[in-house]
């Protein structure tokens, strides 16, 4: 069963095509890479994914479970966690809080219970709190936890938006752009840390990045988008020769380069 | 300093008892002023206030000049936000002025207990809206329609209105108040339900003027539903709603020692019911804020989408905020019926929505002490403060003309409080960390 | 007298102390660069500059003026360009309203025709999308438009902050390009970069900024060599 | 019954027409202040309301000096729009401005100020009305000029000038508005400032005094829609804006909020209905429901059109880009 | 030592003109008796209070009230709805409150013993109304308006009760809370079938004001009918002197011109405030008279002492005496056993005093039902 599979997605907002008939499949265990030119239809194609726009056309299959048109809050209890290319943390909570909310779906308390804080809840509210606690030290932010997020520097910030996907337990991973504005040391780091998650987790990882460095030491396979369409996909050494994808995106100075 | 601010508590607890005055109460205080905000060491100041609650005790049974309770608040306050002041004796001296000062000031001036049961019945409400407001971050601007079905929901049946539409017997008798709290729960819930649906789908000021609009509707058909059956007796009201019956209450305090006549024992008796109910609610209020529940509210107000892609699904998780709050509030609403067994629209109008929403707001939104305390200070401000001023005004200097009688302009000193309160301090009176982090952002 | 130069400045977000006495100094058609590690106050020396913040303590000038007390927009007026981190396009403005909007302070309707045009010359993209709504654009779109508007100001000094974050390899390279080019017209230029390595290679000078403080300071080319800077800022090579 | 609701038809249109235009001039003003500073600008039914007694005023003591109906509107009309145009600049000077400069990001703390100022103008305005004619309700002077009756369609329809003068004003409003925003520097300006201030300021845009600017045109526009109200239902309290002002907004949500267009048209909407029900609801429901429920029937509309039309009635869907 | 005597009405707010007579009658009444009570060894203070005409406000303020020791009688409220909920208050201490303008029958029929009024009921009230229209103004059908209050509905409900038991018809039964644009109405009364010969608003005048301004201007000429809440010469300012003329109404407060001991009064209420006396001016004067006239018995019984709010209560019922309105005697339900009721008609001069007083009728208030 593929982790991921998606035939023929199409978006389009008023007269412009952000995805244009997209059809990739992603393995589990994969780490999956998605580059393309800036506007490419990159970021709406994980919105399709995670149900924030519903596609126009086409179908998402999950893990073999056709959730095409599902909300977000479906996907999400599918098991698929995400970052935004634009920091998206609840500013004004704690990073541990910010973890529990990435739980919620696991923390078992009905409503009632939680008014009254009944043995169970208190028991749930417990472990959740120890999860957590794990998950923040596994990331290093442990020491932050007690921080509201907005104050946290912009590297941590990222990290901990990671955490908080994480701690929904999602079995498929969709980070956008998580180097953005991360010097190069601080990038490597990273590239380790998204390895880890698959080696020790298991997960299923799907990538959208523009730093090349990144992306062509980390992808097991890549898919290029270019005005919403797929151009390419291969191994990043396919990708990162045919000449297409040069010619729209590396650049010919580029290619494999500094960027 | 330590002794200066205890000889200033000393001489207002022997004013209070010699020459209790509106004059010396001010002179309290003062001495409250300077324990709360000078540089005390914590025993001193935990003695000073012990002392003040005595002296403030002392001169509201004396004088029962209701500047006395604006001492005991103050001092409540103090008890919850000033820093390292033991638990043990916070939750005493806090008891003690609840349990034991307000009653003994209430039997010298039966108006205090009318206030702390105003105060109470308005600080519920505002921690109700305190979750839609304060956690969920969901601008309700028709709160009072909730309080209306909840007044509603009793006093219809627990007078002889409801013969106008059903067979039984009517009134049904006072006992029933206590099933009909939980039944207000429900209706209001219901209510939250109907109301929130399509309203909680809009987004952020659209909801503001949706509910605004609803709580009119709410109360139009309170004022209308007399015809063509007559459900709520329109505009003239609803009288006498039955109360409980309190032998039993009035046995129990004989026993303590409290005798209790015809003035004070329901008000007694209200009293401590409202206490009760602002423990539960304050109660349902921690438990909530700290459960997944509180968390997702919290995690909607700052970022729908993220919170979405978190897992938590949008409608349901606001209704359930909306349904709270209103559960709350209509809990309230049925009290507030059997405490003045009277119920008229006019009490739901959308000044009461505004006046509630005023209280989160100037004691600090998503504050849980902030809310009580901003009841008791717009409460005490609105029935008492100004009242007092206007009272003085018109007999101490009948010559001002009756166009500038302070009392006309009480909408006034609450929007110029409400102003300066937002320019000047608007995390609110005891803010909560994460709104108050919010307000200072640059 | 240095273009712009900062004394010992000091700015807090909050009780938060962002910037603990930082000095520097731009001349006359330079490219000056800064850079430093996530949170160092890179964003925040741009910000103070143009007087997004005040600071606590210390002194901007600007040819030789102090302009820390001033409001931001008298600082526009004066000739600081400001390409602010994460873009900030006005969303509902169309692409041409957002250029327009760069030169609210140039009157003469035709000059402002005139840089727009040569602002579409440098970034064709934004012509073919001129009629769009900025907050529709995507990010290198939005990156365009930031720098086109910037230049609508036709400023003395450019602070540019980050312009690659978030650009597909070809555009940072055209960027990076675009940059020398404006530099090369006579555009000074203050530039902050996570991408030490490309930013080190086209500026003149550079500063490196650590947790609100200026470690190092030197030539471009120097800093590059700079073991410490390899290590902390451009990573294994 | 289908008989006498055909024979008022014409004229509970026209009727409706009147109240919708009320309703959309002062609907322009919310929807300008609340397209900057995304503030549900409370106060405005106050700036209405002071426009109002500016007219009351003007006419009481012009009335004997000038002698034509439509100089005296004239100045009726300028002095209410300068003077309620500086109310509320005066009150985007000490109530608003305090809350930009400690950049507080909450959303409640302007909305409350806004209550707290709509208060205060109301007890203001009525404090010295009370010393100074000792009145608390104000009415307009009848001016015959503008009373002026003429009927339309065989006397289906009683029109008088003063109403027509209100429809002509609210339009002459519109258009100019509407260019304003859309064609000059100003409107761009504004809408900058409107989608991001800090960044505006970064652009040489003066914050302060475009928010300035805003509040002073959209004051004034209450202002004149206070004069032509007055003129148009005589009789005026300190505290009559209120509910004009909460179905002004509601007309602006309706047509979609910052949308200029869409505040006319949901004004007339919004005009139509509460006076179409207002009239209608006892004969349709045989008086079992009377006008009374004329405001109920009118948000149950605005409620279904928000949840079909969410941006409302003219408004764009600015979808979020994520 | 001192006794207050409190005032509950509405001092702000749209009713304001009709509470400030409340209030001022009663002030006039005690300075005047303030001498002759410094001479039994008291002195005698006013406390106004201002009910917003809002029933929150009026029981808030009774709560006050009651705990102010001092203070031994209540001359209040205007609006029924206020006075209904607050009077249940004072009954908890037997506080007297004697009414000049609650008509409606509730007020006395829930037998409270402190409670007393003056003034007639509603249920007489508006019967009055409706036999003059009938039967003399020969009217058969009637468009029916109140104001959605307790007030308003009530005597409008009686007013139609017995119309229609004289065998007239209410065209339309129609509620508004609407006070500027009374456009929708007008239409409907234009499109009232069988054609209403009256209207009749169950209201205040600042309601009916501007309704009788835009109804006139409209060319609808149909005659009009109100109740006590328009007995204010702001109905005149509001309605235009043109519109106003010939308005019938029915009131339980007669005019100056219709109680000959009241002249006096009158001037000096007009020197003493600058406004003229009007009907409930003059009832809230004889109001407290009464309370003060009980008090001074109470206080001979009691041998000189301050005498209790309980035996203040008792000694109002007992009073005798004769008012500027005419004798005043309380029966077992705190009603005055016969009160008057006055039809009236607004004067084309525009000067209130001018109106025409019809006729003049004496009843005693029906039994509780
Ligand atoms: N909500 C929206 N409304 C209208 N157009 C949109 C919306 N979201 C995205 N677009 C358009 O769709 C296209 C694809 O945008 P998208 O954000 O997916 O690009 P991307 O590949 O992620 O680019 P980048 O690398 O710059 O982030 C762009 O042209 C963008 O302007
Ligand atoms: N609005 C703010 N409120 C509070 N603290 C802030 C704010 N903005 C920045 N900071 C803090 O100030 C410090 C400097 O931030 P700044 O944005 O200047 O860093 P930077 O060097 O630009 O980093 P980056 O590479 O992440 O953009 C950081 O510790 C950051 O957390
Ligand atoms: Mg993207
Ligand atoms: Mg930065």
């Amino acid at each position: 069963m593929k982790a991921l599979e998606v035939t023929q997605a199409t978006k389009r907002f008023g007269g412009l095509v952000a995805v244009n008939n997209v059809s990739l499949s992603v393995n589990q265990g994969e780490i999956f890479s998605v580059i393309g030119p800036n506007g490419a239809g990159k970021t709406t194609f994980f919105n399709l994914l995670t149900g924030i726009y519903p596609p126009d056309e086409g179908r998402i299959l999950l893990f073999g479970k056709d959730v095409t048109g599902l909300p977000p809050d479906r996907i999400a209890k599918e098991g698929v966690g995400r970052t935004f290319q634009n920091i998206r943390l609840f500013g004004a909570m704690t990073v541990l809080e910010n973890l529990l909310v990435g739980m919620h779906i696991h923390i078992h308390v009905p409503y009632f219970h939680a008014l009254f804080r009944t043995p169970l809840a208190r028991r749930e509210e417990k472990r959740a709190e120890e999860e957590a606690k794990r998950l923040l030290e596994y990331v290093g932010l442990l020491h932050r936890k007690d921080e509201l997020a907005k104050n946290l520097p912009y590297g941590e910030q990222r990290k901990l938006e990671i955490a908080r996907a994480l701690a929904l337990k999602p079995r498929l991973l969709l980070l956008d752009e998580p180097a953005a504005g991360m010097n190069p040391r601080e990038t490597e780091e990273l590239q380790a840390f998204i390895q880890r998650l698959r080696e020790e987790l298991g997960i299923t990882i799907v990538l959208i990045e523009h730093d090349m460095r990144l992306v062509m030491r980390i992808s097991d396979r890549i898919a290029v988008l270019e005005y919403g369409s797929k151009i390419a996909e291969g191994t990043p050494e396919e990708v990162r020769t045919n000449p297409r994808v040069i010619e729209a995106y590396l650049g010919r100075g580029a290619a494999g380069g500094a960027a | 300093m330590n002794a200066l601010s205890f000889l200033l508590s000393l001489a207002y607890l022997g004013l209070a008892f010699l020459a209790p005055s509106p004059v010396s109460h001010l002179f309290g205080l003062a001495a409250l002023g300077v324990t709360a905000f000078l540089r005390l060491s914590p025993t001193w100041r935990t003695l000073n206030l012990a002392l003040l609650t005595l002296a403030f005790t002392v001169g509201l049974m004396r004088s029962g000049n209701t500047l006395g309770l604006i001492g005991l608040v103050g001092i409540l306050v103090a008890l919850t936000t000033l820093p390292r002041i033991p638990t043990g004796i916070r939750v005493l001296l806090a008891l003690a002025i609840l349990l034991l000062s307000v009653p003994l000031a209430g039997f010298a001036n039966t108006f205090v207990f009318e206030l702390g049961i105003q105060i109470g019945i308005y600080a519920a409400m505002a921690l109700g809206l305190n979750v839609v407001v304060g956690m969920a971050g969901l601008l309700d601007l028709g709160y009072a329609a909730f309080f209306a079905v909840g007044a509603y929901t009793w006093a219809i049946f627990g007078s002889e209105q409801a013969k106008n539409f059903m067979q039984g017997n009517f009134p049904l008798p006072g006992e029933y108040m206590y099933l009909f709290m939980g039944i207000a729960i429900v209706t209001t819930a219901l209510t939250g339900l109907v109301i929130g649906l399509p309203a909680l789908r809009l987004r952020g000021d659209y909801l503001a003027i949706v509910t605004l609009g609803l709580g009119e509707v709410v109360r139009i058909l309170a004022n209308n539903l007399d015809h063509p059956i007559n459900f709520t007796n329109g505009p003239q009201g609803i009288t006498p709603v039955q109360r409980p019956p309190i032998d039993w209450f009035r046995e129990l305090m004989g026993t303590l020692g409290v005798k209790l006549d015809q003035t004070t024992d329901y008000q007694l008796f209200f009293y401590f019911l409202v206490l009760l109910m602002i423990g539960l609610v304050v109660l349902a209020n921690v438990n909530l804020a700290n459960s997944r529940f509180g968390r997702a509210w919290v995690a909607i107000r700052e970022d729908e989408v993220a919170a979405r892609s978190m897992g938590i699904p949008l409608l349901p998780t606001k209704l359930l905020a909306f349904m709270t709050g209103a559960a709350f509030s209509g809990v309230m609403g049925v009290i507030f019926a059997a405490q003045r067994t009277f119920v008229s629209p006019e009490s739901f109008t959308l000044l009461a929505s505004i006046t509630i929403l005023g209280m989160v707001i100037l004691g600090g939104m998503g504050s849980i002490p902030g809310a009580i305390l901003g009841a008791a200070a717009l409460t005490i401000l609105n029935l008492d403060v100004l009242k007092t001023f206007s009272e003085f005004v018109r007999t101490s200097l009948p010559q001002i003309p009756s166009q500038v009688d302070p009392a006309k302009y009480e909408r006034l000193v609450f929007g110029l409080i409400l102003v300066l309160m937002m320019i000047f301090r608007p995390e609110g009176l005891i803010p909560e960390k994460r709104h108050k982090a919010e307000m200072e952002e640059a | 007298m240095s273009l712009l130069e900062l004394r010992n400045v000091h700015t807090y977000y909050g009780h938060i102390h962002a910037l603990k006495g930082i000095s520097l100094r731009v001349e006359e058609g330079e490219i000056v660069t800064l850079i430093g590690s996530n949170g160092a106050g890179k964003s925040t020396t741009l910000r103070t500059i143009s007087g997004l913040i005040k600071p606590r303590q210390g002194e901007v000038l600007f040819q030789g003026r102090p302009i820390h007390r001033l409001p931001a927009h008298q600082i526009v007026a004066l000739g600081v360009g400001h390409v602010p981190e994460g873009r900030k396009i006005f969303p509902r403005l169309t692409v041409e309203e957002n250029l327009e909007i760069g030169a609210y302070l140039e009157n003469d309707r035709k000059v402002v025709q005139k840089r727009k045009e040569e602002v579409f010359a440098l970034f064709p993209r934004l012509y073919e999308r001129r009629a769009q709504k900025g907050g529709t654009l995507s990010g290198g779109e939005q990156q365009m438009l930031a720098i086109g508007r910037a230049l609508m100001q036709n400023p003395r000094i450019l602070l540019m902050d980050e312009p690659s974050m978030g650009l597909a390899p070809v555009l940072v390279d055209f960027i990076f390009e675009t940059i020398q080019k404006l530099n090369r017209e006579g555009k000074t230029i203050l530039l902050v970069e996570q991408n030490a390595r490309l930013a080190l290679q086209i500026a003149h000078r550079g500063y490196v900024l650590a947790t609100g403080e200026i470690t190092l300071e030197g030539p471009a080319r120097e800093l590059a060599q700079n073991p410490e800077v390899q290590k902390a800022y451009l990573g294994e090579g | 019954m289908l008989e006498q609701i055909l024979a008022l038809l014409p004229q509970v249109i026209f009727d409706g027409l009147i109240l919708g235009f009320v309703y959309a001039m002062v609907a322009l003003g919310y929807t300008m202040v609340y397209g900057v500073l995304e503030l549900i600008n409370f106060a405005h039914s106050e700036i209405f309301m002071i426009g109002a007694v500016v007219g009351v005023e003007v006419f009481r003591y012009l009335a004997p000096q000038v002698e034509s109906g439509f100089l005296l509107l004239l100045l009726a009309l300028t002095l209410g729009g300068v003077v309620a145009g500086i109310t509320a600049i005066l009150v985007e000077r000490f109530a608003y401005r305090p809350l930009r400069a400690r950049g507080t990001t909450n959303r409640l703390v302007p909305l409350i100020t806004a209550i707290g100022v709509s208060f205060i103008l109301q007890d203001l305005v009525r404090l010295i009305e009370g010393l100074w004619h000792n009145e608390f309700f104000l009415r307009m002077r009848t001016v015959e000029d503008l009373e002026g009756s003429v009927s339309l369609f065989g006397g289906a329809i009683f029109a008088q000038t003063k109403s027509f003068i209100l429809m002509g004003v609210s339009i002459l409003m519109l258009v100019g508005l509407t260019y304003l925003v859309n064609r000059t520097k100003l409107g761009v300006a504004i809408r900058a400032v409107a989608q991001d201030l800090h960044t505006a300021s970064l652009m040489g845009i003066d914050p302060d005094r475009i928010i300035s600017r805003t509040f002073l045109i959209g004051g004034s526009l209450g202002g004149v829609a206070g004069v032509l109200f007055a003129l148009q239902y005589t009789t005026i309290t300190p505290y009559v804006g209120f509910l004009p002002g909460i179905k002004a907004f509601t007309a602006a949500v309706l047509g979609g909020i910052g949308n200029i267009p869409g505040a006319m048209l949901g004004g007339l909407v919004l005009g139509q209905l509460e006076n179409f029900f207002g009239t209608y609801l006892p004969i349709l429901t045989n008086g079992n429901f009377g006008t009374e429920y004329k405001d109920v029937v009118a948000f149950l509309i605005l409620i279904f059109i928000l949840l079909v039309r969410p941006q409302g009635l003219l408004g764009q869907v600015v979808k979020e880009k994520v | 030592n001192v006794i207050k005597i409190a005032t509950q009405s509405p001092l702000s707010g749209p009713q304001a003109a009709l509470g400030e007579q409340i209030k001022l009658g009663a002030e006039l009444a005690i300075e005047e008796a303030k001498a002759k009570f410094k001479a039994l060894g008291f002195d005698l203070v006013l406390v106004p209070y201002d009910d917003q005409a809002n029933p929150d406000v009026g029981v808030a303020n009774a709560n006050r009230i009651i705990n102010d020791p001092d203070i031994l009688g209540v001359v209040g409220h205007l609006n029924s709805g206020v006075a209904i909920p607050s009077s249940e208050v004072y009954a908890r201490v037997n506080l007297v409150m004697v009414s000049p303008a609650n008509t409606n029958p509730r007020v006395t029929d829930r037998r409270l013993p402190n409670v007393n009024r003056i003034c007639g009921r509603d249920d007489v009230q508006g019967p009055v109304g409706a036999e003059y229209a009938f039967n003399n103004l020969k009217v058969k059908n009637v468009f029916i308006i109140h104001d959605k209050t307790a007030y308003g509905q009530g005597l409008a409900e009686e007013f139609r009760k017995r119309l229609e038991a004289l065998g007239g018809r209410a065209v339309a039964f129609v509620g508004t809370e609407e006070t500027s644009n009374f456009v929708p109405i007008i239409n409907q009364i234009r499109a009232a079938r069988p054609v209403p010969e009256l209207i009749y608003f169950g209201g205040i005048y600042s309601q009916i004001g501007p309704f009788v301004k835009q109804l006139r201007e409209r060319g609808v000429k149909t005659r009009l009918m109100g109740g006590d809440g328009l007995d204010s010469s702001e109905f005149v300012r509001l309605a235009g002197k043109e519109n106003a003329a010939g308005t019938f109404y029915t009131t339980v407060a007669g005019p100056v011109s219709a109680f000959p001991k009241a002249r006096a009064v009158a001037q000096r209420f007009k020197q003493k405030y600058g406004k003229d006396m009007e009907g409930f001016g003059i009832y809230a004067y004889d109001s407290a008279n009464v309370i003060l006239a009980a008090l001074e018995a109470a206080i001979k019984a009691a041998g000189g002492k301050k005498p209790t709010r309980e035996q203040v209560a008792q000694a109002v019922r007992q009073v005798k005496m004769e008012g500027l309105t005419g004798t005043i005697e309380f029966d077992d339900k705190g009603d005055n056993k016969k009160a008057k009721y006055f039809v009236m008609q607004v004067a084309s001069t525009g000067n209130w005093a001018d109106n025409k007083l019809i006729r003049v009728i004496e009843m005693a208030a029906p039994g509780a039902r």
